[in-house]
């Protein structure tokens, strides 16, 4: 008996996967089921063949698999593009389709019922929501949907029942209280922790989805939130935000970023507080739109002209994506450096069940200061941090300006003067580093195999590994990547070999520890595909090059 | 009066101008229409971008932000919507703000900040010695455009009309008095102003000298109505000579800060704000279902 | 006629617009707008940056430069310059070319290249899924403008007789034989030719449908004389039902090829040509003294 | 007796320098004498203090000193800024103001006879230079001129023979009839070379110079020459005009390189060639628009998104600039890759005698092909490099897509593809370090110290080190800094100690080395100030670093 079941949907763009999948996943979570789902899609919007793959255990999840349980094909059949992951378990499932064949709208909502029944899902719940889900479309709409998903449900129930599908997973009731959120929600919630009141963006797949989230709050939450004429614009908006007080961050992707790194290296030099939501996709130029790729470290670690500090922090999870995501925001402020939250589509467009999120008890720490008449904006100090003022706040002036300058903010040509401006800014950097975050081990602290991953690939690596079941390899993930912290060099020390997985081509992680670490990693497991690793894949991949 | 043209006065400082520029003309005007709309100078905010016009908000006492060549525009719209009680003017150069700058240009008009832009147009990259500028005139000839320009000249004036910008206006360094009334119009217009500056840049541009704008200009005659769209931009496009004034205005334009949503209920500028953490639970609670 | 149109068919291929997509209206009129201009694909050569309309020049049979999202217009600019005898064709989306792509807009009109740009105005971002662009009308919702536009829509036709634009036209997919007129008439036209079409989104656009268009647009009159510009201004913003056709055409521009010293002599496009070594040592000497 | 001088020649912006610089070392040149000269100034067109070093041998000179044996003050005197550079043996010359004293305006001839005269340049020579140099101005000017430097040229002579500047440089005969060129100038020459015929760039210094040059020279070789209304259509040009067949570049500098990222990486996926002059200033944003720095190695090394090759060039001399940047385009063409020419402003700003420029006997070669009627731009190859058409030339079609796509160039989201086509663009990084160039040592191959450079700096290391006259000291010059050729290892590791120099914070191409080599570079010699350094300011650095 399996406690665990992969489901796929598949269709072309425009078909319905979403509202299957947006039932489907809430009914389970709240019928008390451990949910996860992630999706892969084309860049179009009709057509196409797309599909979400959806987890269902009684366990906590939080990875891709290849496997598929139940493939439910919607619309037209289109499962060519998931050959390689049918095998002769895959059960496609298409008796919804008998369900409505009457009246082909109700046959999603069939796909539903007939997946909650296979799996045991409350029924009154499946049904509670659907009147929810179409109150908007009166009561016959909701009657019909709650008809067509009954007979799925029976017929699902009854499929369970003939043993076909050796399932058995027990709900558990803690979840049906949990929330189940995106990773694009997640960063959005933890912007907003932070303090974040001001969004600047120009739309692009995957960054659109965390400044859809934040304009959608915008009333709610009292946000500046405005589109952008071009991505120029929503960087400088949101340094000049910075500059005027706000907690502002822009959402971008690849190329979009790139157009905003002449606006990065003006934080740099204004010290004026900046975050950055970076979602990557594979590159380079417009590339795979919609698709997944860790291909933009490098990009985020040395973009902008110049020499200057900044901190980059790469999210594994849906947790750590609010806590970093808030955190950059404080990072930001504290040291008045440019931050990145560093995501990929992989880690937007999954979500999962989570028991909440805990609002920290103290609210953002402002960092700046009122300022007295003599305020002067880049005053030298011994660790290279000035009390920032902000225009309108205090007796002072606040003057900020990109040329090199003198303490008071104005244009200089002292070129001793800039010698210490340039160990000013620097100096911080050792201050980033003092703070940086810790990377997490999990396995023995000296086992003979590190494997060392960083943001998105996270969960898939920890399953990978739980699945290996092997104590001679631990694994280490890097929640911030730049700076790294001292202990780096410690951890990878201890290990007789050391492992990268990176979801890009030139393993851009590896080569940042190697360059800053000393130690070559050679070993290296790579994609770039566009698709995120699945848990079978790292399996067999981390197999053979660890060997038995 | 005086007194107060002082507390905008920076004392003994270097100025990086060429002497007889026309850039010191239009310091001294901006310095006087502030002093007499009786602004403070730790709530006047002077945003710019990088050329020789873009140093001048060095030059008088207020807030400064001198960004990067050509983006001066967005940091102003953001200052203004973080803190809308301060009072916000763009002054930078025309290849800084048409050339580098002219996507933000046409799309400031459209999102229509309470922002007043004055454009040092002195034909020329002054800075970057000497190149032609968006509003470079045919047959201008630089070390660049060796056989002189082609290119027709950006016709900020027309553009912005046919924006439908709030209130559009141009001047002439050389006339300070004009100048300044012209100025104070816009600061005191709600909504985008631009204010284009007819400046001699006397190393570079020895076509369109003082003189040159004194022959080539006159003012547009007290019965030109602004209100008057059509009509606008049939005089902005006169191209014998060149008219001054208040060309357009538009009073009926929605203003950017005035939609934004963040300002509602609560008019504290962003800064003096604090995460509401109720809505915050509501909004994750909501993630249950 | 017809055996020529099969000339730019692609035959069986996978086309990503959705069903109903007024793109397809505009990519067949292009189609028999290039064949019935006799030109050959091999001589054909479209330029587009990125969206949904931007994937046009991937459906029919020519040479295809896909760029960059905003980008379209300098790459075809580039493209006639290195090569005058190719005929050059820009076709792109409404947030391409004037949202992202807005500052080249604007100076392509004054550079004035002889090439064809053809904006599918949908009045929204079609591929990114439905956010407003700077053409959609006041108070559109989106998930992103959740409280409606508010922002003054961009008028493409405004702002290029602002510039002074050669050649201004507007057209509707909805009604291919004039918008086919139309474009045989840009691609005509020696110089920078814009044609905006509104292109129905059935997507992400619910409310400026086919019959929008159709209730809310009308064709110009013959009366219209395009050589006026302040009329055509006029015409331009009009906005109670939107006028169609050729507004405004400016015979009397200087062309960005013909004034280029490099084919003063040599009309050979730029792959054809030597390094002229002669020429090149008499440079190096020169710097003896 | 000295056999070399060094004169400087100080003042406001506008004052003459440029006059007095431009007449003196060219007929310091025609009279025999090898001259370098280079110049600091501030962003300013009139006012400020700016200076220009001159040097004067009987040898080969390509280095920047601190001395100055001779201080011209030109206007008002403006020598404080020089204060850290004048020492007990300075000569401050003021004679000249004497002469011109009924005249102001011909004070600066009157200098340049001064000065002509205390080296005993040829006097005729001298006359002639200034008739022809002011030759639109009319008989009478040219007459007045030619008396005030023909009485400062006496008076020249005579504070010579006074024996106060114990002077005897022997001039060359060889000289006088050599080129005289600036490193812009070389730039540009070695572009045109290459077969330059396309320059589309936005005015950022300090890269002008060589797109000025270029623009100057349109008409003549027939050059399309268009100023860009700004960087992002300006490389978006130069990516269009390369896929029509043309021979393409930009100059700019780091802020307007920030804004070409994206058309960087669209260069990338087109498999378009295109070439980016990149003259580097001290950032970050406006930074010292008119000083010199090395802060953009990683910026050119990592910008654009996503993943692809690239090379990047970095001329030490005028000799390799021209070289440099006519490999430039045969690089780019042949590889089909974006190539960096990366500069400076002390290397535009800087000129010298050099005997000639060989303009080599083949044409560039071209490597697109004419295209039959089934062309597939990407075509898939062996070693990655698909025939490159052009559109217009032969029967087939081309079409290129910032997509991932298929050999025809049409966008693809066939993931197996995708696959292969980043192990096609990324296997051209291979080919690229198979031919890249070989550092050039100078010194002992198995030294104990090995002193490593790149860039600009070449002159200012080789003079410093040959005045130390240590023959434990090597120095290895990288005039290709990406990617390195496999020898580089090889090189530092004979070496027991490693020192790199460079004019930035954080050694950035010491960075780079570490982490293509693994080998550690600790021991860096590092400036960020904006200047040069000094040949002077390395000796005794080198000696405190390496010891006696
Ligand atoms: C991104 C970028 N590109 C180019 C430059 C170089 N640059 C500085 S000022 C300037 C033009 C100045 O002209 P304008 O805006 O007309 O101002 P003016 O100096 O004439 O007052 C240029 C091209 C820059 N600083 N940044
Ligand atoms: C630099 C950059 N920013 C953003 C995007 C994302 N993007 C792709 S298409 C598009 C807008 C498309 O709208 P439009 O040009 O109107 O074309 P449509 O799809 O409506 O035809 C955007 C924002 C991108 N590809 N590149
Ligand atoms: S260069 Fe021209 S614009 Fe600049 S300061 Fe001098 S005169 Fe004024
Ligand atoms: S989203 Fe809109 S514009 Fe795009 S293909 Fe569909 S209908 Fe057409
Ligand atoms: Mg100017
Ligand atoms: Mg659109």
């Amino acid at each position: 008996m399996r406690n665990e079941l992969s489901i796929v949907l598949c269709g072309e763009a425009g078909q319905g996967i979403q509202t299957v999948e947006n039932v489907l996943t809430r009914v389970l979570k709240l019928s008390g089921y451990h949910v996860f789902a992630t999706k892969e899609y084309m860049s179009r919007v009709r057509g196409g063949c797309n599909s979400t793959s959806i987890r269902v255990s009684s366990k906590r999840l939080s990875a891709y698999v290849d496997r598929i349980d139940i493939l439910v094909p919607l619309g037209k059949e289109r499962t060519k593009h998931l050959n390689k992951r049918i095998t002769k378990d895959t059960r496609i499932l298409v008796e919804h389709e008998q369900i409505a064949v009457e009246n082909k709208i109700y046959t999603n909502i069939a796909a539903v019922g007939v997946l909650s029944g296979v799996i045991g899902a409350d029924k009154k719940v499946l049904s509670d929501y659907l009147s929810g889900y179409f109150s908007a479309k009166g009561a016959k709409t909701i009657e019909e949907n709650q008809k067509a998903a009954g007979k799925g449900y029976e017929l699902g129930i009854n499929l369970a029942s003939s043993g076909k599908f050796a399932l058995k997973i027990d709900p558990d009731p803690k979840v049906k209280n949990e929330i189940m959120i995106s990773g694009a929600e997640a960063i959005g919630l933890g912007a907003l922790m932070g303090g974040c009141n001001f969004i600047s963006a120009y739309p692009m797949t995957p960054s659109t989805g965390v400044f859809t989230f934040l304009a959608q709050n915008a009333a709610g939450l009292e946000i500046v939130s405005e589109q952008a004429e071009d991505e120029i614009a929503a960087i400088n908006m949101a340094i000049g935000a910075w500059y005027a007080g706000a907690r502002a961050m822009v959402t971008t992707s690849g190329g979009g970023y790139d157009l905003m790194q002449e606006g990065m290296s003006l934080a740099g030099m204004l010290e004026t507080p900046v975050v950055v939501s970076l979602g990557m996709r594979p590159g380079p130029a417009t590339g795979l739109p919609t698709r997944t790729e860790q291909g933009d470290l490098d990009l985020a670690l040395y973009s902008g002209h110049g020499e200057f500090p900044r901190a980059i922090f790469a999210p594994g999870s849906l947790e750590q994506a609010v806590e970093l995501s808030r955190r950059a925001f404080d990072t930001a402020d504290k040291f008045q450096v440019p931050v990145f939250i560093l995501s990929d589509q992989y880690l937007v467009d999954s979500y999962y069940n989570l028991p909440s999120i805990d609002i920290p008890k103290e609210p953002p720490k402002k960092y700046f200061i009122k300022t007295a008449k003599d305020y002067r904006r880049y005053e030298l100090t011994e660790n290279g941090l000035s009390p920032r003022g902000v225009p309108g706040f205090g007796e002072g002036l606040v003057a900020a300006d990109s040329d090199e300058h003198d303490e008071e903010g104005h244009i200089t040509e002292d070129l001793e003067l800039r010698k210490r401006f340039v160990e000013k800014r620097m100096n911080k950097l050792k201050l980033l580093e003092e703070e940086a975050l810790e990377p997490e081990l999990i396995g023995e602290k000296n086992s003979r195999i590190l494997i060392v991953g960083w943001g998105s690939n996270f969960g898939i690596i920890k399953e990978a590994l739980s699945a290996l079941g092997r104590n001679d390899i631990s694994f280490l993930h890097f929640p911030q990547v730049y700076p790294l912290p001292k202990s780096t060099m410690g951890h990878l020390r201890l290990a007789k070999r050391v492992i990268a997985i990176e979801n890009n081509a030139r393993g851009q992680f590896a080569e940042l520890i190697e360059k800053l670490t000393g130690i070559k990693i050679t070993e290296r497991i790579l994609k770039y595909d566009g698709l995120p690793f699945s848990v079978e894949e790292l399996v067999s991949r981390i197999k053979e090059k660890a060997g038995k | 009066m005086n007194a107060e043209i002082k507390a905008f006065d920076m004392g003994p400082i270097d100025i990086a101008w060429c002497p007889g520029c026309g850039n010191f003309g239009i310091l001294n005007v901006l310095k006087e229409a502030v002093a007499e709309l009786n602004l403070a100078p730790e709530n006047l905010m002077m945003v710019s971008g990088i050329g020789q016009a873009a140093k001048e908000p060095h030059y008088l006492k207020c807030n400064v932000f001198n960004g990067l060549h050509g983006r001066a525009v967005p940091p102003a719209t953001a200052i203004k919507a973080a803190n809308p009680g301060l009072t916000v003017i763009v002054d930078s150069g025309d290849g800084d703000m048409y050339g580098e700058g002219g996507n933000h240009f046409i799309h400031a008009i459209r999102r229509n900040p309470d922002i007043t832009v004055i454009v040092h147009n002195n034909m020329v990259y002054g800075l970057t010695k000497g190149q032609a500028s968006p509003t470079s005139r045919i047959g201008f000839k630089t070390p660049i455009q060796v056989e002189g320009v082609f290119e027709e000249p950006f016709n900020p004036l027309s553009v912005a009309i046919a924006l439908d910008a709030p209130f559009v206006a141009r001047a002439f360094a050389g006339d300070p008095e004009k100048t300044k009334e012209i100025l104070k119009k816009a600061i005191q217009h709600r909504g985008f102003s631009l204010v284009d500056i007819f400046q001699p840049c006397v190393s570079f541009n020895k076509i369109n000298t003082y003189q040159w704008f004194k022959d080539n200009t006159y003012y547009l005659e007290d019965a030109h109505d602004p209100q008057e769209r059509s009509a606008a931009f049939r005089r902005a496009i006169e191209d014998e000579k060149l008219p001054l004034g208040i060309f357009y205005i538009n009073e009926k334009r929605t203003i950017f800060e005035d939609k934004l949503a963040a300002y509602r209920k609560n008019k504290a500028p962003l800064f003096d704000r604090a995460v509401n953490y109720d809505k915050l639970s509501e909004l994750i609670n909501s993630r249950k279902r």
